[in-house]
């Protein structure tokens, strides 16, 4: 049908199509800039990009698709072991902790320079921890990860996990903090606190981040950042929407196997798709489950992450009395058929979830089984907790699409039929996800019921766990109205300060089963597991559950 | 009134007919529907320098007979049939390349609506030149003074500054005068002109009908007056023949026809017109309109609207008859069968 | 004339002043925002105060409004949080603007050569089957919906024969910016393969683009030709025994084009709303995919500047087709 | 005047005559000088064309078809369309859209409804937001047009203001801006947002109609006889003026479907889809537009074929109630 409909199309752009034959050969030649050494490998990979990168200073992004691009051109002192969440030495060769925890020494890698030439050494990292903590007016709002996981700034050490900096020696760096947490030092693995060049940094006013109206304005550093990764950046062409990286011939690991890196920022899902098809592009990030399949018959490559994820149905005690009721929980948790709902809009490999983490993550209790599918359970629990009627507001952003969640409106419409099928009533809402849903849903606790879900940022409890419920004051949880609030929240911060991994890890699974068995403050609904998309002519990209993957391993065939 | 020898390239006998129209019949088609004949067997001569008049209510085909003969009439969707022998050729049979070539050259037109009529976005100079570029083969530039001299004759104040305005820069009047420019640029044998006043002041009415009676008499164009209104014939016509429902129902010398109207419907239109010369007489309008016609075909048009109408005028089909230089389609003439 | 003019401009400066009140005070008073757009799932109530008073939501909104309006005044309309955070929306608006200049123009190019010949031919022939044909191409091209057009073209061209680029302005073949209007800047610094590149991206975005504009000139050519061939004066042309030539040039269409400039104007105006759905098919860097853009990330800034300019240029180019009108309508000109 | 009378059916078809066969303007004038009645002659003679004219009976038939379907379709779908029947079957990687079936013609959705139940049913819906954004649209430009056109001098100029503002933004742009700053998107934010776009054009043209209304004939004969203003605007402009707005209205039901489904397009629709809406179906269908095209051909056909009904209807009846387009 589709065939016949567009054949006067066909003949309407044949006059255009003329116009521009000419060009037809040239367009076919390989996009790249230079000869490559080898004969049957391409000199540049083009990835797919969902959307513009905001900065190429790594401590100012917030976003995924930024530290895609800045993941490249810069590294921390603690890396990412390929293919895993765990951490390996990066620019850090070893860190050990004074017996308090509270002193940290690392023994730096020797030999590396910057992409400007600039030796990497002790005082650098020192700079550069000053530099991030000693953020002013609205550098610090757009330092938005320094903010989150180490708490404040300069201006206000005391809320400060992070309190000084030594180079006792070209070698070493010394980094105190104020206490023990599992997340250290494993948050130097994070992007935004790579390294980078301290003279650049100075000379490029690096700080210099202004409010203005709604907005921020960068500073000039911003758009060329001068870090240690095997790329650096060559040029974003705003105009054409593309981003090239070359290689950085001052790295101090191997060389890229491929020169150069283009990033095409196509927005739109089924765009990205076709151009993979096309061949302008040789890859993408996380394609619709929907295409895995008919990718993979096209000849891509289809490489499924591990889940690294939660998806899970908030509920707000405070704003619907009932909820304080455990068997009123229990009995959602009964009704919701997630198996059906992870089989029929989850890819393949996504799985129920039975607490508020995924496997991957150290401290996760093996032994907890998701509620069954029970719907006869969930009447009878109802009918005991005297909520037959029970009417719940259930909202659902709309224009968005995440990874644990990839269709919310669906996943809601089969929620609310489940629950409807037990007789609970529920209240259709939804908004924008950049509308208002997420101020709803956290600020304004205006929802009874609501999806939302948490992609890791490293393997810690604490950063799923710690994330939900530590914050007795304010969570979304709205735990401070239950009676087991204040507990959850202080055992939390005791299990993150626990210094002994294998103490730590027990701890943490006792509180995973607690939560399940005794809290359940939310329903934790699946995890699902995100895929990259290549053709299958790349060879050579590792796949990261954190979805950071580095590209320098990754070569083109012709 | 007959051709005065001032005619300068032609030299015919005013016995000769310039254009005669035998048994023209317009027949208006159209897919799915009874056609239907706006002009049925209309026959009439033009001889140089004469003055003819089509005379009727609005619908009974005048126009329509003006539009056949120059070939102005839509290419689809009618049927025009007879003869119309202009200068020894039918001009029904012509080409359009061939009728193109004779438009403007030998016969022109004058229109109702002198404002409608005239291009609105081309100023009135181009419009005049244009024709003297198409038929004289002359260069714009050289067309210019002609114009110039053809606007100052058709009574034009300050033609030269005249020939840069637009249609809407003009009074009605002198839009009139312009479009007579236009037709009489190149000199034509031969001008129709349709309604030429009915849109205009009395006053201009006036002024244009005595220009065009001196232009004609000046040049020895001879003139085909289509008019409903008698006042103009009067004026101006050597022949006059009434028109009704697509037929010649009557047929005289101004005069004569004046004088003594034969048929009811002549009558009528006569007895219509406020006249002073006989303040008792009062005004008898033609009742009803042409809606009421009849077919021809079997019976006459005209009966329902009769004055003296009789049992045959409505069973059978008046014939033209012809006697001297009148004629007459009557079962029940006024005053009387002859 | 001059007079005309500038109170035309003057209305448009008025028409802009109200429209960013309207807007200002509207987006101020919608949920989210730039805040939650900018934190996400990571936002605290902390973190969330500290990003509202860095960037003054928390002061009364009239505050605000002063402040919006006397930076404005100095040419910055605030920096972007969504699109390209930032930047100054107005730069957006600049560099983005001559992406969807170049593909309204080709576009309008197309509707306008292709529409007013056939309009014209459609009416000479009306009601043959030519004209029948055209007229119903027409109308189904007005109830195609832009979008799904815009996608058939590029599912069939591009992905399917691979003729076209699926997406994008240009190939990433390096080339020299001047004026990003990408098609002359390879004509400037005589890189000729990122002109015929950039061409070669504009085909099919432009040619879902003037579906719209072709169907309206069309049958506005075609019923003001109809209208004016059933003129008196044309009559008088075709009395006067003018050439064909002469009747169709200077009688027939030097009128009949009198109401279809006034449509292509509007057309003109309304291929930015047009725009908005080609560009976001195709990926194409202008102006609309900058809106659709900034609406999903509720870029408010970029927002407000990109619809401002919308109507600055829409009432422009109002402003030019009147004078357009006036210069080839004597009527109006020498009134 | 009575169509059996056989000499009225000629004066008609001397009209009709001129109309059709592309005749000059003097045919029509002669005509045209024998209509006693103009106004009922026209309406009249309007009806006549448009009875015989294909293009509009195509139209109305479309319509009407249509309309009927939307008004049944709950009783003639074989499937209830918000429930899941075949969700059991769905996969999103191997089976995310299950194909036809015994009971189940079509298919199925996304979510395992019956696509054809969805189709059926999504007329609904479609008129819906068709005939409210146009009410919507209309009653807007009503109240603006009205208090212009018939009062004139300042009201006149204050609500021309306000209409060109509106005006001033591209059409569609408006309704995408309305629709994405709606606080809270539903099905009634997308009529609105649509019918916003209508809104100055009916202005316009109430205005502009009502103005000629104004200095016509009957107007100030009305007011000579000392009839109220108010009197005077209801009963003696208004409904003289309604000819093309009701035209325009049903061009407007047209681009009001369009325009719904490209505000879908862009994730600006209605986010509830438990009642079909064929826009929304098609805006949806991106997803899954490249594996299983069918999921937004069938919709995108629905919009394409009623909105050329309308289309066709209201040209035809533009023209039928245009006089200067009868010829």
């Amino acid at each position: 049908m589709t065939r016949k409909r567009t054949a006067p199309l066909v003949l309407l752009t044949a006059a255009a199509l003329s116009m521009t034959a000419c060009a037809q050969s040239e367009r076919d030649s390989d996009g790249g800039t230079g000869a490559s050494g080898a004969t049957n490998v391409k000199d540049t990979f083009t990835f797919g990009a969902a959307g513009a990168p905001d900065v190429f200073d790594p401590l100012y992004a917030t976003d995924g698709e930024t530290f895609r691009i800045t993941r490249q051109i810069h590294s921390g002192l603690l890396g990412i072991k390929p293919g895993t969440a765990d951490i390996q030495p990066e620019l850090a060769e070893s860190w050990t902790p004074s017996e308090d925890g509270l002193s940290w020494t690392f023994k730096l890698r020797q030999g590396v320079k910057f992409s400007d030439g600039e030796p990497f050494n002790g005082q650098a990292v020192c700079d550069n921890m000053q530099r991030m903590f000693e953020q002013k007016g609205a550098g610090q709002t757009a330092a938005e990860y320094w903010g989150y996981f180490f708490g404040s700034f300069s201006d206000d050490p005391s809320g400060s996990l992070y309190k000084s900096c030594e180079a006792p020696d070209e070698n070493t760096a010394v980094i105190d903090v104020t206490r023990t947490t599992s997340s250290f030092p494993t948050i130097l693995s994070l992007d935004s606190f790579s390294m980078q060049s301290p003279k650049a940094l100075k000379d490029g006013d690096a700080n210099n981040v202004q409010a203005q109206g709604e907005g921020f304005t960068y500073p000039a550093y911003s758009k060329a950042p001068v870090g240690i990764g095997p790329y650096k950046l060559s040029k974003y062409d705003e105009a054409n929407k593309t981003v090239t990286l070359v290689a950085n011939e001052n790295y101090y690991g191997e060389q890229p196997k491929t020169k150069t890196l283009v990033f095409k920022i196509i927005p739109d899902e089924s765009t990205r798709r076709q151009e993979l098809q096309a061949g302008s592009i040789d890859g993408y990030d996380l394609p619709n489950p929907v295409d895995w399949k008919g990718l993979e018959d096209a000849g891509n490559k289809v490489e499924v992450r591990p889940a690294f994820n939660i998806l899970y149905l908030g509920l707000n005690p405070e704003r619907n009395p009932k909820l304080k009721d455990l068997k009123v929980r229990q009995a959602i948790a009964y009704a919701l058929n997630r198996d059906q709902m992870v089989k029929t809009q989850l890819p393949e490999g996504a799985k129920v979830a039975s607490q508020f983490m995924p496997d991957t993550v150290s401290g996760y209790n093996t032994q907890l089984q998701p509620y069954a599918y029970d719907p006869e359970k969930a009447k009878s629990l109802l009918a005991e907790a005297g909520a037959e009627g029970l009417t719940l507001k259930f909202a659902f952003p709309t224009e968005v699409s995440r990874p644990y969640m990839p269709d919310p409106q669906k996943i809601h419409a089969a929620f609310t039929k489940d629950l409807e099928a037990v007789g609970i009533k529920v209240e259709q809402v939804s908004k924008p996800w950049n509308g208002g849903y997420l101020d709803d849903v956290s600020a304004n606790g205006a929802y009874d019921m609501w999806l939302l879900g948490w992609t890791g940022d490293y393997n810690a409890a604490d950063n799923f766990l710690g994330t939900f419920f530590s914050n007795l004051k304010s969570n979304d949880f709205h735990t401070s109205v239950m009676p087991w609030g204040k507990t959850l929240s202080e055992d939390l911060k005791k299990a993150d300060a626990i210094v002994d991994e294998g103490e730590r890890d027990a701890a943490y699974q006792d509180i995973n089963k607690r939560i399940a068995e005794e809290y359940l403050p939310g329903i934790p609904v699946s995890h699902s597991p995100p895929a990259l998309v290549t053709s299958d002519k790349v060879q050579g990209l590792v796949a990261s559950p954190l979805t950071a993957e580095t590209f320098d391993t990754v070569t083109v065939g012709k | 009134m007959t051709a005065t020898a001032t005619t300068p390239s032609t030299n015919r006998h005013g016995d000769e007919p310039l254009l005669s129209v035998r048994d023209l019949r317009v027949t208006f088609t159209r897919q799915g529907e009874e056609p239907f004949t706006a002009v049925d067997g209309v026959s009439f001569d033009v001889r140089p320098g004469q003055t003819v008049g089509l005379v009727g209510e609005s619908g009974c085909g005048k126009s329509v007979t003006s539009l056949a003969i120059m070939g102005l009439l839509p290419r689809r969707g009618n049927r025009v049939e007879g003869t119309a022998t202009f200068d020894g050729t039918d001009l029904l049979r012509l080409g359009s390349s061939e009728m193109r070539d004779r438009r403007g050259r030998d016969i022109a037109m004058i229109f109702q609506d002198p404002l409608s009529s005239l291009n609105p976005v081309v100023p009135v100079g181009l419009q005049v030149t244009e024709v003297l570029e198409r038929h004289r083969k002359m260069s714009r530039k050289a067309a210019t003074p002609l114009a110039r001299d053809l606007l100052k004759r058709v009574g034009i104040p300050d033609p030269d500054r005249r020939l840069k305005d637009y249609p809407h820069q003009m009074s009605g009047g002198m839009r009139q005068r312009a479009l007579i420019a236009m037709a009489l640029a190149c000199a034509p044998r031969l001008l129709i002109a349709d309604e030429p006043t009915t849109a205009l002041d009395v006053t201009i009415q006036a002024q244009i009908l005595s220009l065009l009676k001196e232009l004609v008499q000046e040049t020895g164009t001879a003139l085909v007056m289509i008019t409903h209104d008698l006042g103009v014939v009067a004026g101006l016509c050597d022949e006059v023949n009434v028109l009704y429902g697509g037929r010649i129902v009557e047929r005289g010398g101004r005069h004569e026809l004046f004088g003594q109207p034969r048929h009811p419907y002549t009558n009528g239109l006569l007895a219509s017109i406020p006249r002073l010369d006989a303040e008792r007489a009062p005004l008898t309008p033609i009742p009803g309109s042409v809606s009421d016609n009849l077919p021809w075909t079997s019976a006459c048009a005209f009966a329902p609207r009769c004055s003296q109408p009789v049992d045959v005028c409505t069973q059978r089909t008046p014939q033209l008859e012809e006697s001297g230089s009148r004629a007459l389609r009557c079962f029940n003439p006024v005053g009387g069968p002859r | 004339m001059a007079r005309f003019i500038i109170r035309r401009l003057l209305q448009m400066v008025g028409v802009v002043f109200v429209l960013s009140l309207l807007l200002f005070f509207w987006l101020r008073s919608l949920p989210g925002g730039t805040v939650s757009a900018i934190l996400g799932e990571r936002a605290t109530p902390e973190t969330r105060a500290a990003l509202t008073k860095a960037l003054g939501l928390d002061e009364p909104i009239w505050v605000q409004y002063w402040k919006f309006l006397t930076r404005a005044l100095r040419g910055e309309f605030g920096v972007s949080t969504g699109v390209l955070p930032g930047t100054d929306a107005m730069t957006i608006f600049l560099d983005r603007l001559p992406a969807t200049i170049e593909l309204s123009f080709l576009a309008l190019l197309i509707a306008v050569v292709l529409a007013i010949p056939l309009g014209y031919v459609s009416a000479r022939r009306a009601n043959s089957p030519l004209d029948s044909g055209l007229v119903v191409v027409s109308l189904v091209g007005v109830a195609v919906p832009v979008f799904f057009l815009a996608f058939l073209l590029k599912y069939q061209l591009s992905v399917e024969h691979n003729w076209f680029p699926v997406s994008g302005r240009q190939d990433n073949i390096g080339c020299t910016r001047v004026t990003n209007f990408f098609v002359l800047d390879g004509l400037l610094t005589r890189e000729f393969d990122c002109s015929a590149s950039a061409l070669k991206h504009l085909v099919l975005p432009s040619v879902a683009l003037a579906t719209i504009p072709f169907a309206v000139i069309y049958r506005i050519t075609r019923a003001s030709v109809l209208d004016v061939l059933g003129e008196d004066y044309v009559r008088t042309a075709e009395s006067k025994g003018l050439n064909a030539r002469v009747i169709r040039g200077r009688h027939v269409l030097r009128n009949a084009l009198l109401p279809v400039v006034t449509t292509i104007g509007l057309q003109t105006g309304g291929l930015l709303a047009g725009a908005v759905l080609t560009e976001q098919v195709f990926n194409f860097g202008g102006i609309g995919n900058a809106l659709a853009v900034a609406f999903q990330r509720r870029d408010y800034p970029v927002l407000e500047v990109l619809i401002l300019a919308a109507a600055a240029i829409y009432v422009i180019i109002n402003l030019l087709v009147d004078i357009a009108y006036a210069v080839i309508d004597p009527r109006v000109r020498t009134r | 005047m009575s169509p059996t009378n056989p000499m009225n059916r000629r004066k008609d078809r001397i009209d009709d005559l001129a109309a059709t066969s592309g005749g000059t303007a003097t045919l029509v004038r002669e005509a045209g000088t024998v209509d006693e009645k103009p106004g009922v002659s026209l309406i009249a003679s309007a009806w006549k064309r448009l009875r015989r004219n294909p293009v509009f009976l195509i139209g109305a038939g479309i319509t009407l078809l249509f309309v009927v379907l939307a008004l049944v379709s709950r009783v003639i779908a074989p499937h209830d369309p918000a429930v899941g029947y075949l969700i059991d079957q769905v996969r999103p990687q191997s089976n995310p859209v299950p194909g036809p079936q015994p009971g189940f013609p079509l298919g199925a959705d996304d979510a395992g409804r019956d696509l054809l139940s969805r189709l059926i049913v999504g007329s609904q819906q479609t008129l819906i937001v068709g005939v409210f954004a146009t009410l919507f649209g209309l009653a807007g430009g009503m109240v603006l047009g009205i208090l212009a056109g018939a009062f004139g001098g300042w009201v006149d100029a204050l609500v021309m203001r306000i209409v060109d503002v509106l005006l001033s933004i591209p059409s569609l742009l408006l309704a995408f801006s309305i629709a994405a700053l709606a606080a809270r998107p539903s099905q009634l934010t997308v009529i609105i947002a649509v019918a916003a776009v209508q809104v100055p054009i009916f202005a316009r043209l109430l205005r502009g109609s009502m103005l000629a209304q104004r200095h016509s004939d009957h107007v100030l004969a009305a007011r000579a006889l000392g009839v109220t203003e108010r009197a005077v605007v209801f009963r003696h402009m208004l409904p003289n003026a309604l000819g093309p707005v009701i035209v325009q209205s049903t061009l407007v039901l047209a681009t009001s479907i369009i325009d719904a489904a490209a505000l879908s397009f862009l994730g600006l629709g209605n986010p509830n889809d438990r009642q079909p809406e064929w826009g929304q179906m098609l805006g949806k269908a991106q997803t899954y537009i490249y594996d299983y095209p069918h999921l937004a051909v069938y919709p995108a056909l629905c919009i394409i074929v009623v909105a050329l009904g309308f289309t066709l209807m209201g040209e035809s009846l533009r023209e039928a109630l245009d006089p200067k387009s009868r010829r």
